[in-house]
């Protein structure tokens, strides 16, 4: 019987082992990792969001660069691992909104990105309060101009969903 | 898990379409989606501040309404419209075109806008026919309210105009019905009905009074150019006009329109159930659904934006009411002078101002939104008509001094 | 830790600012960008559709105004303003208070919205004696245009209120005039001056009759709470209020207000020169600049800007003409009246109305912007001023034929 076990075992790990990595790559998980927009957009409802970015000023930009804290590696990751897992519930849910709201949390979080690259141009005016407006009360149109919904965007061409993460692909 | 096909469907045609086909469901098969939402016309519940599927009786809402229409069937039966499911019925059942209860026999003209029959009607009998035969004789082939086919093209979805009075006006103005860009065809497929319009005398012809233009100036030109009128008014014997619905013709006017957006943008927004994108056919008032209509592009909230449209309807409402209540005045002091022997020839002058008046005011009261498609143009068109009502009895008391 | 307070940096004041400093070329020893696009106020050259800085007769422009304000010295003398850099020059040079040009001899009052030395007078003489001294005596110790002094603390360059009147309205209010969120102060600093205001009849304190409310119906109940006159109509003999320039009131109905917009948002918008962003001081008609001030949020081209913005004074310019026009009758056919002998009693109620009726076009025509700033609110308000002035032109035809 015992030698019918070990293989047992080790086929059992191989196949676990195996259809971990599948899983792994089909899910594209190690695009989570990495700051590149190509993660959120695995998620289709974020792909409008994308395509505008890619058509814009802030198209070298990636989403995390406005959207989670860069003022050191725990809040960013903190942050990114509290809204993600907000997301991700409601996107297995169906319970996204048609017209997506942000949270309070990640409008402060934009503002200090604006700041954080576009610190020389508000060096003089930033002191005298222009941050507590919302930049984009007045650059409305500067990431995602309206009309913005999860259906604003629909036959625009993105990069596909790649079961392989780019590491691999790069020739 | 990341419902990645979901954004890949396209849409398939299972069951073949007769051309024309009427029957709505059949095209539901194909259009699951579509159908059902389309049904849901059907539901009387919701009702905003002025507007809303809930059906109310106008003549009630304004009391002067009924006076402004002295002799005409609108001052008997004239009630707030519902959802697209009820079209046929509400058409048929009005007490409008029923001699028996003081309305006023009419033809087949009125189907044009109420049933998916129309098109296959259209190719069938031919408009002469169609419009010839009376209202109760044209009933026996028709079966069902506004469909699919009043929009699509059953071959290739794409929409079409299937109205001949609109396929007329647009080709009279140089444009061809079947060639326009599909952001105009998002609006004009709504502008087939939520129009302005009149049944020619001779053949009862449906037709839109735009050759010279779409707004009440340019309506009352050619109105006038054709001596056309609709009826006498009962008590000032003044020689009306009754506008229906201008919807498309004062929206154009408005910023949504300027701005290039389209009545489906607000009326018909795109959702998407189950992570499958789809446009709404649950044609109804955009405040009933704030969330997938106007905060796509006006990121407030819901009840910051309704306050807004509310704040402007308020505006027109006050307005709309004044416009009446005077219009109404000057309708009875031309009867009392009428009693009193004042002659004919004087009252000419009067009279055409309170024709005037009344259509200014009809052009808005009549169009839907209570202003909000285009807001500073509502509010304007109805001073002109506070004006014109004002000046008509300043003339009138003048006269009586006179003789 | 954040390296938030990088941002903090405090203005670096090089030359000391005494208090109440009036002369905003010491100012502009600390702040060159922000002095030297004030300076720009000086530039007459461009002119709008309806504004800019280009000074025309407003009496030239619609001729009924010298009808409207006859007895009073608005019909001597009534230009389009200029930029702020000429406030002094055009008031001590225009004729509405030189008794040799038939104006009416005036107070320091005038000199509120005119000069950078108000807050310094403020602070030495005191208000009662500023208020109560002549205008030709006041204007020795008055040297500077509008400036730095009269919206910014000389210490910490944060705006304030330095206008007495607003301050004291505010407080009324319930509101502390020096603790209010920047975003207000943004639109309060400038309705110091463009606001509607009177004079107090026992001690000529500059007042805003802001007791009920800033729309026109709410002035109105509190002037004739206090039984207010501006002067009374040279012809008709009606007790007259002169409205000016409620450019704030108005705009507070409006969508970008409601939206949060403030005045500096369009009239100083941010410029960026080299790598620096600043307040452009140079404040004027917002249509010179559309680049910097509409199409940060509204990204269509200027050509398509300014032609809505046109649309929308067009409408409105064409209501204040024909309301200016039926006034001017209304003022002359109770002067014919009077003259053929009607009874003064009788006149009490057609007087009232022509009162109302001008109060509302005039809070409109002194307005600027041309309705823009709140047009649906704009035509409303012109639409009262026609229907009361011809209702007036109503009972006054009906008294002729009482007699
Ligand atoms: C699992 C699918 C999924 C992924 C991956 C995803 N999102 Fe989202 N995201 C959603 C859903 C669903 C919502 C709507 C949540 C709601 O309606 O409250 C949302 C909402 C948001 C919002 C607005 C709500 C808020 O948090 O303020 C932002 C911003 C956002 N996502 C940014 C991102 C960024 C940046 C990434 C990549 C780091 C990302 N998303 C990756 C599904 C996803
Ligand atoms: C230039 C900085 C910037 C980048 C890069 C950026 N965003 Fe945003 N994002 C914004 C701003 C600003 C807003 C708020 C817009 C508003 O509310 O007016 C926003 C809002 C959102 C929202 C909330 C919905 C809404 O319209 O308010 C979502 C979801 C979102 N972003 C997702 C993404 C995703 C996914 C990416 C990567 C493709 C991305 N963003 C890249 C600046 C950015
Ligand atoms: C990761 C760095 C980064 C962040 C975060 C960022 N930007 Fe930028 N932004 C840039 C760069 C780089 C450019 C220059 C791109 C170019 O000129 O082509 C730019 C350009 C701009 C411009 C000029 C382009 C135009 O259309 O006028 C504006 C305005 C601007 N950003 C505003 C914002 C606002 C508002 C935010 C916050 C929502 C923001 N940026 C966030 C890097 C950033
Ligand atoms: C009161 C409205 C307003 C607010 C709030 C505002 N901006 Fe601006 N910003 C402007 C205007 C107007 C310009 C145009 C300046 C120009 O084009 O010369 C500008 C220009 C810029 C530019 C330079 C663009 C260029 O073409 O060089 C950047 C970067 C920028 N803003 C970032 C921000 C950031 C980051 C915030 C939030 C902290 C912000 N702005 C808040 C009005 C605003
Ligand atoms: C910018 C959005 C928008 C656009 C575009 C638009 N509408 Fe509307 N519509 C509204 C609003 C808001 C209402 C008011 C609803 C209410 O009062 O409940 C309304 C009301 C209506 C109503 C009355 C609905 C009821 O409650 O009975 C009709 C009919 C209508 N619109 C038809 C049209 C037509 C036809 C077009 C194109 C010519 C059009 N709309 C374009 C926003 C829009
Ligand atoms: C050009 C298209 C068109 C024609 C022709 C037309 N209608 Fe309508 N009808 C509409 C539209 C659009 C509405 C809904 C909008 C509204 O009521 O404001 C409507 C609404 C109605 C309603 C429900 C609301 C009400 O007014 O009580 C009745 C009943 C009605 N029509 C009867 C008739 C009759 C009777 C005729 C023929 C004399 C007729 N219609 C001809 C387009 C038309
Ligand atoms: C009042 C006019 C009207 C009627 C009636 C109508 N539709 Fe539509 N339909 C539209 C408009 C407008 C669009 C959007 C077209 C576009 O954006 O290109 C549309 C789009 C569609 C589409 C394209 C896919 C999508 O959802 O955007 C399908 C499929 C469709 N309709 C099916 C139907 C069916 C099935 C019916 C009958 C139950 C129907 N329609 C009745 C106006 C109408
Ligand atoms: C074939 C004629 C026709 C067409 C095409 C048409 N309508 Fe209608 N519509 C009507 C009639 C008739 C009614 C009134 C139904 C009733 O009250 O019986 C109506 C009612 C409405 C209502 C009131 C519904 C409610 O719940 O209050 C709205 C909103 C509306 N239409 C908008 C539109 C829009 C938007 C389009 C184009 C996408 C459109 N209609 C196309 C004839 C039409
Ligand atoms: C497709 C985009 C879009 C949609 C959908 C939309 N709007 Fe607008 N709206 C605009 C634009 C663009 C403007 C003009 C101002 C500007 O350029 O930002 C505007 C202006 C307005 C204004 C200010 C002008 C006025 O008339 O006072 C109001 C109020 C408004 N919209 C309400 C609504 C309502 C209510 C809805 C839903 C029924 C709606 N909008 C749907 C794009 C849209
Ligand atoms: C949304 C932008 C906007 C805001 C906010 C705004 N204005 Fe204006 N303003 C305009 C426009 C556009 C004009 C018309 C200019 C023209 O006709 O040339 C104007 C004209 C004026 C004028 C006449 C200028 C001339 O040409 O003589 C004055 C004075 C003025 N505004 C003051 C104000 C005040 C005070 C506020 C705040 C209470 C304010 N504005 C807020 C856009 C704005
Ligand atoms: C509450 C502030 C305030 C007071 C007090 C005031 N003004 Fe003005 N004045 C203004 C503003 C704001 C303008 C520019 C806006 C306009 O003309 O529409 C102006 C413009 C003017 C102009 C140039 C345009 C024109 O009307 O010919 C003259 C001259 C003038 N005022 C004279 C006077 C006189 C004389 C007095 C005293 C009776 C006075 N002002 C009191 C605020 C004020
Ligand atoms: C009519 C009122 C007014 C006058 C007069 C005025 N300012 Fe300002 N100033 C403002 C407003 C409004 C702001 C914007 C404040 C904010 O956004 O917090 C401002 C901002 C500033 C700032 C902050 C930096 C910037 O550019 O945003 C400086 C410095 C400044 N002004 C200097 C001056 C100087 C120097 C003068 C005299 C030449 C002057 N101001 C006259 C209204 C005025
Ligand atoms: C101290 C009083 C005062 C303050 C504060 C003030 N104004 Fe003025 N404003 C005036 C006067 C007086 C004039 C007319 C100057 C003339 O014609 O002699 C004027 C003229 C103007 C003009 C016409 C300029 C042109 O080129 O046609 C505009 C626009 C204007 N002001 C806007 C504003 C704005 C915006 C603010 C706030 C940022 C403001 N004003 C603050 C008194 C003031
Ligand atoms: C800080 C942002 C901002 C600035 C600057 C701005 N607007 Fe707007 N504007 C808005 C918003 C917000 C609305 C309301 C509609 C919406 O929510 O998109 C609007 C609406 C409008 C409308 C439609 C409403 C109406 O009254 O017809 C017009 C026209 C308009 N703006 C013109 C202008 C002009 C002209 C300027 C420059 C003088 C200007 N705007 C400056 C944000 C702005
Ligand atoms: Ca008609
Ligand atoms: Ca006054």
């Amino acid at each position: 019987m015992q030698a019918f076990l070990k293989p047992l075992a080790f086929a059992m790990t191989g196949a676990f082992c195996g259809l971990a990595a599948f899983l792994a790559l089909y899910f594209n998980a190690p695009s989570y990792s990495r700051e590149s927009s190509l993660q959120c957009i695995n998620c289709h409802i974020m792909r409008p969001f994308f395509a505008n970015i890619d058509r814009s000023p802030h198209r070298a930009e990636t989403c995390s660069d406005c959207h989670l804290p860069h003022e050191n590696i725990f809040r960013h990751y903190a942050f990114k691992a509290r809204d993600g897992m907000w997301d991700t519930a409601m996107y297995l849910t169906f319970n996204e909104s048609h017209a997506i709201k942000l949270h309070e949390r990640s409008r402060q979080v934009i503002i200090d990105n604006c700041i954080r690259c576009h610190r020389a141009a508000m060096s003089f005016t930033e002191s005298f309060g222009e941050t507590d407006r919302f930049c984009g009360d007045c650059h409305r149109d500067i990431a995602h101009p309206a009309p913005m919904s999860v259906t604003s965007t629909p036959y625009v061409q993105l990069p596909p969903y790649l079961p392989f993460p780019d590491f691999l692909l790069q020739k | 898990f990341e419902r990645r096909q979901e954004g890949l469907l396209v849409p398939t045609i299972v069951v073949p379409l007769a051309d024309n086909e009427p029957d709505s469901e059949i095209w539901g098969k194909n259009f699951p989606r579509e159908f059902n939402s389309f049904q849901m016309t059907k539901d009387v519940g919701l009702r905003t501040k002025y507007g809303g599927a809930v059906q109310f009786s106008r003549l009630d809402r304004d009391s002067n309404i009924r006076h402004l229409f002295a002799g005409y069937p609108f001052s008997v039966e004239y009630n707030q419209a519902r959802g697209h499911f009820w079209s046929l019925e509400d058409v048929e059942k009005t007490a409008r075109i029923d001699t028996a209860r003081g309305g006023k026999a009419s033809f087949g003209t009125c189907f044009t806008c109420k049933t998916s029959n129309l098109p296959g009607l259209m190719a069938s009998i031919g408009p002469d026919k169609f419009f010839d035969t009376p209202f109760e004789k044209m009933k026996e082939s028709v079966k069902y309210p506004i469909g699919c086919a009043n929009c699509h093209d059953p071959k290739t979805m794409a929409l079409r105009l299937t109205n001949p009075a609109i396929r007329k006006s647009l080709s009279d103005s140089g444009k061809d019905p079947d060639r326009l860009p599909r952001q105009e065809m998002r609006s004009l497929v709504c502008a087939q009905c939520h129009c302005e319009y009149y049944f020619q005398a001779s053949d009862h012809y449906l037709t839109l009074p735009w050759k010279y233009g779409t707004s009440p100036d340019n309506m009352e030109k050619y109105y006038d150019e054709i001596a056309f009128t609709d009826w006498t008014h009962k008590d000032s014997k003044t020689p009306m006009i009754k506008m229906q619905h201008p919807d498309y013709e004062i929206f154009v006017t408005g910023i949504h329109a300027y701005r290039g957006l389209a009545c489906a943008d607000c009326h018909m927004p795109y959702v998407s159930e189950g992570g499958v994108k789809y446009t709404n056919h649950h044609v109804q008032s955009p405040l009933t659904d704030i969330a997938h209509t106007c905060a796509v592009c006006h990121r407030q909230s819901e009840q910051e934006i309704r306050a807004r449209v509310e704040i402007i309807q308020d505006t027109i409402w006050e307005k709309e009411v004044r416009s009446s209540q005077i219009i109404a005045q000057a309708h009875a002091e031309v009867a009392q002078a009428l009693a009193s022997g004042v002659d004919e020839e004087a009252l000419k002058g009067v009279r055409q101002l309170i024709r005037k008046a009344q259509l200014r005011w009809d052009y808005i009261a009549a169009g839907n939104s209570m202003g909000f498609h285009s807001p500073l143009n509502a509010a304007s068109i109805l001073s002109d008509s506070i004006d014109l009502a004002q000046e008509a009895r300043v003339q009138l008391a003048r006269l009586k001094k006179a003789d």
